[in-house]
């Protein structure tokens, strides 16, 4: 569970976030808004990779703020570009970089990444430069790279950005799959159509929150 | 919060700069070849300064060190560092902390005549100095000849180097105005 | 362009990389030292058996020496002008064996284990303050940018073009910088998303 | 018009288009497919990016590979990603590159950008970096920066990519009152529902022609 409690953030004194407060229960929790009214600012506050200039944010109780750490281990994220993520040259690499900073062994991590693969029917691509995937493919890896770590939380930053119609069915099978809870943010109404609950920001403010379709219209109607 | 490891990736963007450079075509001339690579620790200093601009080229030396052929015409190895190639290759880390040092004195009021004031002197004036006398080093302990004569050979050597050279300091001075306009690092 | 790890399972890969890396350079020192023509060639051979042993493809070892053949042959030209045939010949095949000997530790030593090897063999520098998980983070950066900067350079050279440039590639290297340099910044949050300053701690 | 004869490519060995003949002179056109299926491919061998290896693009009647600079000045593109294409520091510097090349004088490249600025909305941003403008900002930029160019074809990668609902109604809005011929890719069916025409790609071949309704049809019943 993750709570926020009175958060302001600003980029070189420009509020991107004013004054947030919520708490985050739901299992399938979708964030819209228009380009810039701090979507991705709010999903780097929930695991501390921003801490915020006013205000706390409460992973399961603890502040982001005094143990960082733990938030990153607890909230998984997803961002908004493949490429900018994946930070080793294979895709057995890339799978191993977060559990080996996690503290696994060779071993270990090895046999998480094996487990992986063999689950998603990827044993093929086990030793492929990751940069060579196609577009849809870095997507899953970068999706993967994040459910290897199990965090309790995972927050996805546009899922479906520039995914052809087969690979958005498989992203949207492995997000349904999921048990965890996921915080999705994105600009498809549809996506998020039949999740829990739906935030709409508006210049860094929360302007709408509760039911995806009404919030969904409300969006629309603004635009 | 990243600022420590935003730097870390800084430094690895470079360092991969500096390989990617020795993609362009090089030119033999003599033991040392012309080539485009000396842009890199230019590049490296005056975008992200002192410290991080001399990193990004030590750690492009230990990977050539390593034996990865991240040199010009792909060569790498240890044995590189025993080629007349020497001073120049352990200049640049020196060169880009130079550039680095006196890019941040003058951030703010940084024009284009400056930074290729600087980039000359670093990139060219620092990176020759070590060169020539890395070249000497080895012409001579190769026992061909006498000291002074190592030295004559080094420098007229060297000289093929100064055209390209003033070429690639005023292209990386263009380069690091454009990347101050555009995304400023080292004033942050 | 880098040589990649082609999968066997022979001894040399099963080699620890520490061993490989400790190898490579004490054969790069001795293939340095060496000067005659048939004590160079010797150690070629060993090296070749090396290429054998590890069950490498002759296409890979060709690959390998491509890049340098031309300046093989460039030193053979010039050495044989100026020192005769057999120093020609000895400067020749020390390039070739260089090459050959580094390639091979690539060749059969995944990166995360060579990245591992060099960051335990940097342990000691912790003591001057330095951090070796920070140095094999960047070494695999390092790596892994050369083939995205080369892509990211044929794009904007591609974009420039569609826009009427004479000479599109000449000027994609800044916006090349400044697409890069805010890619690292992204870059950086995964990194720190994937629980990387986890390791400082240890 | 755009005729291709016999149009094949590979990357390293690897086809990515197989024998294309095709005649567009419809004044809309929607390309679909799924990932790694040739719609970029097919669009830069348009302006003579890429010369076939096999076959010829004639635009107006002249082969890309005999005059390039005279097919990428009657076909404009815009790119899947906005970062690689913007070329100069500042909004105002990016929008006159074009002009310039093609020959413009500095004044007369101002006077052009100026015109754009003012139609647009957009003085304001003229000296801003324009790499640090929001996504929707930059993908709008780029489409500027190609018509400025008065190109009489604009291909388009992906216009929609990563938009909110504002940007994606500004965007279409100029894409449908452009008087050029447009020829649009995209993974967003919807886009080019009302398009002249739509082409299906598929492993490199065109596998669908004619109206978008039903070519989109065929498309996702095959994904
Ligand atoms: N690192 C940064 N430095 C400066 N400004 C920033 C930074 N990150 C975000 N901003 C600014 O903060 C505001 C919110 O940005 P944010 O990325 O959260 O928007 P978003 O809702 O995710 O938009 P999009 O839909 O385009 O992804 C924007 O005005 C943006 O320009
Ligand atoms: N420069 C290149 N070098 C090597 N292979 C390439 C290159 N460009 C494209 N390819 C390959 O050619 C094929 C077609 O690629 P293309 O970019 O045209 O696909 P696309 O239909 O635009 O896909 P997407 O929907 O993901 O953008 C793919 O297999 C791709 O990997
Ligand atoms: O590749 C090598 O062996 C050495 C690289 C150093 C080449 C030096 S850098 C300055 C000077 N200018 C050149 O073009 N080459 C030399
Ligand atoms: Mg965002
Ligand atoms: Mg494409």
């Amino acid at each position: 569970m993750i709570d926020l409690q009175g958060v302001s953030h600003a980029f070189d004194g420009v509020a991107a976030l004013r004054d947030i407060t919520l708490r985050l229960d739901e299992r399938r929790i979708g964030v819209i808004g228009a380009n810039g009214s701090g979507k991705t600012t709010f999903g780097r506050l929930l695991n501390g990779l921003l801490l915020p200039q006013r205000g706390e944010v409460l992973v399961d109780g603890v502040s982001t703020r005094a143990d960082g750490r733990r938030a990153r281990r607890l909230v998984g994220m997803v961002f908004q570009s493949p490429d900018h993520q994946i930070v080793m040259p294979t895709v057995e690499e890339d799978l191993s970089f977060g559990p080996r900073n996690m503290g696994a062994s060779p071993a270990e991590a090895a046999r998480l990444v094996d487990r992986l693969l063999r689950e998603y029917g990827w044993e093929g691509k086990r030793r492929q430069p990751a940069h060579l995937l196609s577009g849809g493919e870095k997507k899953l890896l970068t999706l993967l790279s994040v459910i290897i770590m199990e965090p309790k939380v995972i927050v996805f930053d546009e899922p479906l950005n520039s995914l052809d119609l087969r690979s958005r069915r498989k992203v949207m099978g492995v997000l349904d799959g999921l048990a965890q809870q996921t915080i999705v943010i994105t600009h498809d109404l549809d996506l998020i159509a039949g999740y829990d609950r739906a935030l709409l920001f508006e210049g860094g403010r929360v302007a709408g929150d509760g039911d995806p379709r009404s919030v969904a219209q409300r969006y629309a109607e603004g635009a | 919060m990243n600022a420590g490891l935003r730097d870390l990736v800084y430094i690895a963007l470079f360092a991969a700069v500096t390989a990617v450079l020795g993609l362009a075509p090089k030119i033999d001339v003599g033991p040392v070849p012309i080539s485009a690579q000396s842009m890199g620790p230019m590049l490296a200093g005056a975008i992200l300064g002192a410290r991080a601009g001399a990193s990004s080229q030590a750690v492009f030396l230990a990977l050539v060190a390593a034996g990865l052929p991240l040199l010009s015409g792909g060569r790498g190895g240890l044995g590189v560092f025993g080629t007349p190639s020497v001073g120049y290759l352990i200049a640049f880390p020196i060169a880009a902390f130079v550039i680095g040092a006196l890019v941040e004195r003058v951030w703010s009021r940084l024009t284009f005549p400056t930074a290729f004031a600087i980039t000359l002197l670093g990139g060219v004036g620092v990176i020759h100095l070590l060169g020539v006398i890395g070249w000497a080093l080895t012409l001579y302990l190769g026992g061909a000849t006498t000291f002074a004569a190592a030295v004559t050979a080094a420098v007229i050597g060297d000289l093929v180097f100064l055209p390209g050279d003033m070429a690639k300091a005023f292209l990386a001075a263009s380069a690091a105005m454009f990347v101050k306009r555009g995304y400023p690092l080292i004033g942050r | 362009m880098l040589p990649l790890y082609i999968e066997r399972d022979t001894a040399v890969h099963r080699a620890p990389a520490s061993v490989k890396l400790a190898g490579l350079v004490l054969g790069a020192v001795v293939i340095s030292i060496l000067s005659s023509a048939k004590s160079l060639g010797a150690a070629l051979a060993v090296i070749l058996a090396l290429y054998a042993l590890a069950r490498l493809p002759l296409r890979a070892t060709l690959a390998a020496l491509k890049p340098v053949l031309f300046v093989a042959a460039l030193l053979f030209v010039m050495q044989w002008a100026i020192a005769g045939v057999d120093a020609a010949i000895a400067v020749s095949l020390r390039v070739c064996a260089l090459v050959l000997l580094a390639s091979l530790v690539t060749f059969t030593t995944p990166l995360s284990e060579m990245i591992e090897a060099i960051t335990a063999a940097a342990r000691p520098l912790s003591l001057v303050g330095a951090n070796p998980a920070k140095l094999g983070l960047v070494i695999a950066l390092t790596l892994r940018f050369i083939p995205t900067l080369m892509n990211d350079y044929r794009e904007i050279e591609a974009a420039r073009a569609a826009r009427g440039s004479k000479r599109p590639g000449l000027g994609a290297p800044a916006p090349m910088l400044i697409k890069t340099l805010r890619m690292s910044a992204a870059l950086a949050d995964a990194i720190a998303a994937r629980g990387f300053e986890e390791r400082d701690a240890r």
